[in-house]
């Protein structure tokens, strides 16, 4: 992947990327999704770069948009913790000022490529307000588990146990940390969103090959007026999903100018949430007994949509923010 | 380019001159607008806009200077629509004349059709209507069963068309007829161009559970239409009328929304339903209107998606069906949430003890229920889709 | 009607009824709702005559109980007001001690029959909380005002200018007036679900019929299989709300001890108010074009679908307080 | 009557003499209930309950005292099912010998089949699974392809049948086959009775996308079953199927209830959205609950309409799909509610970060997926509404 250029698309040509911007991206993330590959571009590839980037610290820039543009380290988004569901400010990890730097102390959890990644960005409620810290895996008092869940990739809960880190480790300016963090998230939400359309796409194409192909009754399956309608529906949802991504991928390329990120990535994950569950769910059904074991690959699609639907906030979360975001 | 520029200044230089200020505020609604014809009499002021634009060809900027159109490239059209938007200028004639009729027959009709009926469409001397629909059909519009038997140098027309918008204010309509009934029912229908001042055609407007409605049934009794009014070939007129539909179906995604529908629905449901810290107070309907918004703004983002496609030479495709299906249904949802938020003050049919607005929002619930029948019905749409789109096999 | 005892089936014997409860009552009010036919049995023969039965009050129930069940007189029940919505409490209409009796004053909207009834039940505050008030409508100060609704039935706003009523015009013991309005919305609620089962069912009838012998493409439009199996969904939607009609009725003749009238009041009315919603549009949707027309009934159904709805409570309302009745 | 309080009163005194104390617990799954057969050990009370109640025929009360039964009166079953319920005992023993083979044969079986199998059933010594599904088959039931070619006096079973639940653990299967492919595919089925242990059997267990299942596949590779297992006349098994399959159904509508599935979800409700004024916090959530609560109710009480009308002689008909479908899928939404309550803290499969409920509402939302397709899809289920109970034509 690093070989195709994908983990540079949002990095400038000065520190090893492309520099294509994120339309470039969702279209690597729409095929990771569509074949359930469990890469960490998005965490990578989008996020921290985006992350990093974004902090105009240059010193910052040459330590890690290049090791990330050659795949040549791993990074994940260590935010969510326990018991606080979703949301920029539901964060209980401390940084305090120590000698010569930060000392961070929290657990995150579901922290996706968590358990491969050689970098974490860490949210942490500094005096100042939240902030972002990037801090190696392998520092003194980072401790991972590994979390099994249904998708079978590489989450963890990662425990700070007064993680030391130097003054540099904190992204962006101070007292802007949060609002860095918000467009994190809304930047993280969008990528999803992107792999959620090709996993909704990944899960259509089987079912609609099923429909065309599976015979009862003396007849292809798919001729039965009533799955007809609801193929059709789907599509309809997936070519609905398809706008919104590709529109929240163009906020985020800057392309239209007053447009809000954060409406942009509710529409997208709020869209994408239900029709990815929706398509998963009649997918399985379409697909009968076959369906439901794990002889079929269309399993995987729907515990990888419940995944991906729960991370980052689900379509109620997004809605609520939506209504807020537009003052209702 | 130095040229579309000079274009351009020399369209505001006219347009700013010519235009009376009435022209340049947004049409209350569509019914104020000019839809030419004999039969409905327009304010001066719109008359007078009709025809300095007429006279210039404006009315139809892209048509032939020899047929009475603006003879203007794409690119100077693209600048003409965007000097009128700059000045809110509303369009000087609109209806299916100018949208259909006029260019079906620029592409399939005779020069005698063009010389009789482009020069009118374009000056709005003529309103058009469309008769496709009959009683019978329905969803299943090939069935039709108007006749045209031949006799002589006339067809002489039998039978009824219904859901005709407008034909009692209209002057011709473009209708299909059965020339044939012996084959494949697709196989023996016609194209005609039928004067609605002949003898033997009669109009009766149709009462929707709404109330009054556009749409009026045609009844058609012995009926001679002359045999030069046919456009393509005898029993080849599917095809023509198939090519009209689906140029339909796209206008259709776009047309149910109605300007501040947004505002209006919040409006409402924080009067009805309480503020809360300067939010809706009921957090489920609040819920099901942040749904509805989500889901509105992806179906204005693909038909944009669409637009920029076309843009770059794409055909439409059967996408159209996703418009007229989602479209009609987001109306459906928009109207049936409005009266979700008056509640009782939602069952109002006119007087006493109700708002305009709250009149206005049952009736058009009622109307919206029509939108998903009207012009192909959503279980139509998902045929095509699934047929056409996905290829599903047949049964 | 009378004659055939409708009227006077929740009225005692002694009375001039027939005492035989709610669960007969229901059979007529699903009837009258499958026929639309506009009679006001709901408001007389269920809720005055439960309203003013449960008084416990001789006199009372001599003067109005045999007027009900020979169908003499009609009643109706004056409980919404403006900006009121749904619910007990929403009253501001006011019982003042007068000379002799009560002095009531206030506006009453939407109510169903008012503009024909006879007598009116009409529920205000009285220094000892909100009770219900039995009224003539010829009353000095009572003016009515008929309310033209999509449904074209006879409902009224209703004005009243310090309208003068006896004493024993209150209905129940004071203090307890609030508990018997309740008991009567109840009631009437259940009443009224009846009458939606029987309108879903009228409304689901006549589109079979027309499924079957409408045809299209050479054959019955309810041989495709999309129609067929929304047609089957519909069908068992009218099963689940006939079992909650038929449990609220059993329940309002203390059938099921224990069990809460006002808990399956809200079951069966959220229940009703969905089928009958979906059941209503699914008909115009099934019937076409002509189904549009005022010259097909069909659209007479969706009518009264959505003033049947919006009275006593839609089922969002319905669903909140089951939730409230139940805990949570 | 005084007879049937007699009854009453020695039936009430030998349950509470013998009924061991371990017995008189709800039990934590159906798996500590005690299904019979020689493949599974159980536990020495279970053993003993089972015995003494065999040996009464407490374990088929109505069945024959000859065969082993109770011989009892309906009436006198269902005081005996009032004093277990009474006592909060559990049943000595369940299973598809007791609840579809048992009763089959009671009245389609010769005597050599009563007598083979019927004490057998009763006194739990064997265990019996249902050969109906096949891979190619599906929803199409009746287009089943395992063979049985007679020869000499055994029929030859060559092919496989698939989501046979607990075919590991059974000692017999009772299996439909192929006997004739000639004519319609209804009319070629026959209906046997197969010993587990015949060579050529093999089973092998299926794993869900929810993890382990009683779920197995059998394969048959020239298994050798005696003529004399035929129940009923060859290629005429489909109708005693399908009786048996509404029998199925019917069951299963209240199958998907677990004990406390309302109180369990409230609880998780308010410890993972929080309260407030008592109420759970989150009113889009508490409208869902609500409204699945409020279907969930509606659903047993058309069951229960159901039960009285059997009660007084109504012969249960298609509503048995409406039980089927409905109870899957309110299932499956109270699953999904589950999830949505849970938020991230649904996604676990096993170990670190997820208490053992979570897993288990995720693995319990997996598992009810298959719910609308296992025993009749819900396709299925909408087709035998529309055509058998709403009298729709074909297509």
């Amino acid at each position: 992947m690093a070989a195709l250029g994908w983990l540079g698309l949002m990095i400038p040509e000065a520190h090893g990327g492309a520099g294509l911007g994120a339309r470039y991206l969702m279209v690597v993330l729409e095929e990771l999704g569509k074949a359930l590959a469990p890469e960490p571009v998005l965490s990578s590839a989008l996020v921290a770069a985006l992350a990093i980037g974004a902090g105009d610290d240059d010193t910052q820039a040459r330590e890690h948009l290049p090791a990330i543009a050659t795949g040549e380290r791993v990074y994940a988004l260590a935010h969510a913790e326990s018991g606080g569901r979703y949301g920029v400010g539901a964060v209980d990890t401390s940084a305090d000022k120590a000698a010569g730097g930060w000392s961070l102390r929290g657990e995150k959890v579901h922290v996706e490529e968590g358990s491969i990644a050689d970098w974490l960005l860490v949210s942490a409620r500094a005096p100042d307000g939240i902030s972002l810290f990037v801090v190696p895996a392998s520092a003194k008092g980072v401790r991972v588990r590994p979390q099994a869940r249904i998708d079978g990739r590489s989450a963890a809960i990662i425990e700070l146990d007064g993680v030391i880190v130097e003054r540099d480790a904190r992204l962006g300016e101070p007292h802007k940390g949060q609002r860095l963090l918000e467009r994190v998230l809304d930047a993280a939400t969008i990528g999803l969103s992107a792999e959620m359309l090709g996993t909704m796409l990944g899960a259509f194409e089987m079912t609609l090959d099923y429909l065309k192909t599976r015979e009862q009754f003396g007849v292809p399956i798919g001729s039965f007026q009533a799955l007809q309608h609801r193929a059709a529906r789907i599509f309809v949802e997936t070519e609905l999903a398809r706008s919104a991504v590709m529109h929240a991928h163009g906020v985020l390329d800057g392309l239209d100018e007053g447009a809000s990120a954060a409406v942009a990535a509710s529409v997208a994950k709020a869209k994408c949430s239900d029709a990815l569950m929706l398509i998963a769910h009649e997918s399985v059904q379409m697909h009968g007994g076959i369906g439901m074991t794990t002889e079929h690959d269309v399993g995987m699609y729907l515990k990888r949509a419940r995944v991906a639907e729960m991370t980052l906030g689900d379509a109620t979360y997004h809605r609520d923010r939506y209504a807020r975001l537009g003052g209702f | 380019m130095s040229e579309l520029d000079d274009f351009r200044r020399d369209t505001r230089a006219w347009l700013e001159q010519n235009a009376p200020a009435s022209m340049r505020t947004p049409p209350k609604s569509s019914e104020e607008l000019c839809w030419g014809g004999s039969k409905t009499k327009y304010p001066a002021d719109v008359m007078k806009w009709l025809e300095v634009n007429a006279a210039r060809g404006f009315t139809a900027p892209t048509w032939p200077k020899a047929l009475g159109g603006g003879g203007l490239s794409k690119a100077q059209a693209k600048v003409l629509s965007e000097e009128m938007s700059a000045l809110s200028l509303r369009p000087p004639l609109i209806g299916f004349g100018l949208s259909m009729i006029g260019p079906l027959l620029l592409q399939e009709g005779s020069d005698a059709h063009k010389q009789e009926h482009i020069p009118r469409i374009v000056r709005g001397e003529v309103r058009w209507c469309q008769g496709y629909s009959e009683p019978g059909a329905g969803s299943d519009l090939a069935s039709l069963q108007t006749k045209a038997v031949r006799d002589g140098d006339h067809y002489v027309l039998e039978g009824s068309k219904i859901w005709t918008s407008y034909a009692d204010a209209s002057d011709w309509m473009f209708i299909l007829v059965r020339t044939d009934a012996s084959g494949r029912k697709q196989d023996g229908i016609s194209f005609l161009l039928m004067d609605m001042s002949t003898p033997g055609v009669t109009v009766k407007p149709i009462r929707l559970i709404s109330g009054a409605s556009p749409f009026c049934e045609t009844f058609l009794s012995d009926v001679r239409v002359p045999v030069t009014n046919l456009v393509g070939e005898e029993n080849r007129g599917w095809a023509i009328a198939r090519a009209l539909l689906a140029h339909e179906r796209t206008m259709i995604g776009d047309i149910f929304k109605e300007q501040g529908d947004r505002d209006k629905l919040l409006t409402a449901a924080r009067e009805h339903l309480g503020e809360d810290g300067g939010r809706v107070a009921d957090p489920v309907v609040r819920d099901r209107i942040a749904a509805l918004e989500i889901d509105q703004t992806c179906l204005d983002l693909t038909l944009q998606r669409a637009k920029d496609a076309a843009k770059v030479g794409h055909k439409p495709g059967h996408e159209s069906s996703i418009f007229k299906l989602v479209g009609t249904e987001l109306n459906q949802r928009r109207r049936d949430l409005m009266c979700a938020v008056l509640g009782p003050q939602a069952l109002g049919w006119e007087g006493d003890g109700f708002e305009p607005e709250e009149l206005k929002a049952t009736r058009d619930w009622l109307r919206s229920r029509g939108n998903s029948i009207e012009g192909g019905t959503s279980e139509i749409q998902l045929n095509i889709i699934a047929k056409r789109v996905l290829a599903l096999p047949g049964a």
